[in-house]
């Protein structure tokens, strides 16, 4: 449950608490007008007639924070955001939990929606983490984003 | 050369996570890792030398980390 | 702070804990993949001079609840999505207050996305709703949404 | 006819929030409005009968209630 400077990475399901948390301590930024936010919950896929009960999140540590600080800054450059958030899970999260949160913040909410939609997208597509996708029946298949 | 090989994602279902092994470069890693795993051999993968990932082959130094990563599936 | 069946209007600022006790209600729903959220927050805008301090939201609540439910009707006539919540404040709202929430939940992330920037859009255009603005001087402004 | 008027937003400032006024239609209802209230001319209105907007002119019943609404600002 702990979180380093610039890690984004929360071992296990991101509490809905921490939403509301992330959300309070933007009252005191008077510049803000609008806020985006976006969360991935686990989906009870059925595959070959097997139903996803979990998703196990492992990562490239290292090589994560290091495109996450490129894509910070890139989508700092192209949008006049006050704040960006970014929480993903590592370990197991299971079905109806939360395993990504985005957030940005901005005075005009274009910013704010266009900058989290494209952290979305950019995370999931250039970020080393990899979902293994467990089944009820204790097999696994490893995730694949399409 | 000998280099540290990081494995990541459904790869860690065919080989270890973490292990040494003495290669040249990139091809010759790829290539030692395929004849002994037969399933590597068509997979999708991705490179990084020392954090960076690398589009062509890359000649090692000696204690070189080689990550080797299956397409990302976070989200 | 009461809110009826299908009563959009929330009295004062809508706290963050309602934001939390939405997505909580949702861990139950294994079809659900995907949250978009939109937050708007009360600007210290500043005009002529004079900062804004609150906004006071009043509304034709018989015509904005009719015109909420065919804005709902079609918003999930066009997307697939599992669910869609809306609240708007009534009444006095502060600088870094909540005042407006909207949320909606898909399977896949585009649903739920783009709903919910319809949803923004089409309840600043046509939803019966006004703000004034009150500097902090104790004189007001009528808000213009542009 | 005898009509139930309400208005809202930035009308407040000028009009009463609700009060009966007699007129035969939209059209009358405003022209007596904008006769006794001069800063009613330039504004932009929109107009509900029985919580539907109209667009164009409309002969009142007994007892319709009306909206007269500026532009939204919600959000």
């Amino acid at each position: 449950m702990t979180k380093q400077k610039n890690d984004i990475f929360f071992q296990g399901p991101i509490p809905a608490t921490l939403v509301a948390e992330a959300i309070s301590k933007h009252h005191n930024k008077p510049e803000i007008g609008a806020h985006s936010i976006f969360l991935g919950q686990i989906r009870a896929d059925q595959i070959d007639g097997k139903i996803v009960k979990a998703i196990d999140y492992t990562t490239n540590r290292e090589l994560a924070l290091l495109k996450m600080e490129e894509i910070r800054e890139a989508i700092f450059d192209k949008y006049p955001l006050a704040c960006m958030h970014v929480y993903h899970s590592e370990g197991e999260v299971r079905v109806g939990e939360i395993c990504f949160f985005v957030f940005t913040s901005s005075a005009h909410r274009r910013a704010a929606m266009d900058a989290c939609d494209e952290l979305v997208e950019r995370i999931k597509k250039e970020m080393p983490i990899w979902g293994k996708e467990l089944f009820e029946d204790d097999t696994h298949q490893w995730k694949i984003n399409r | 050369m000998k280099v540290q090989v990081k494995t990541f994602g459904s790869l860690t279902d065919i080989l270890a996570k973490e292990f040494y092994i003495t290669a040249n470069d990139t091809t010759e890693l790829l290539a030692t890792l395929s004849r002994d795993h037969a399933e590597l051999a068509q997979r999708s993968l991705l490179i990084a030398v020392n954090n960076t990932i690398i589009k062509t082959a890359v000649t090692f130094q000696e204690n070189d980390i080689v990550a080797l990563m299956p397409p990302y599936s976070g989200g």
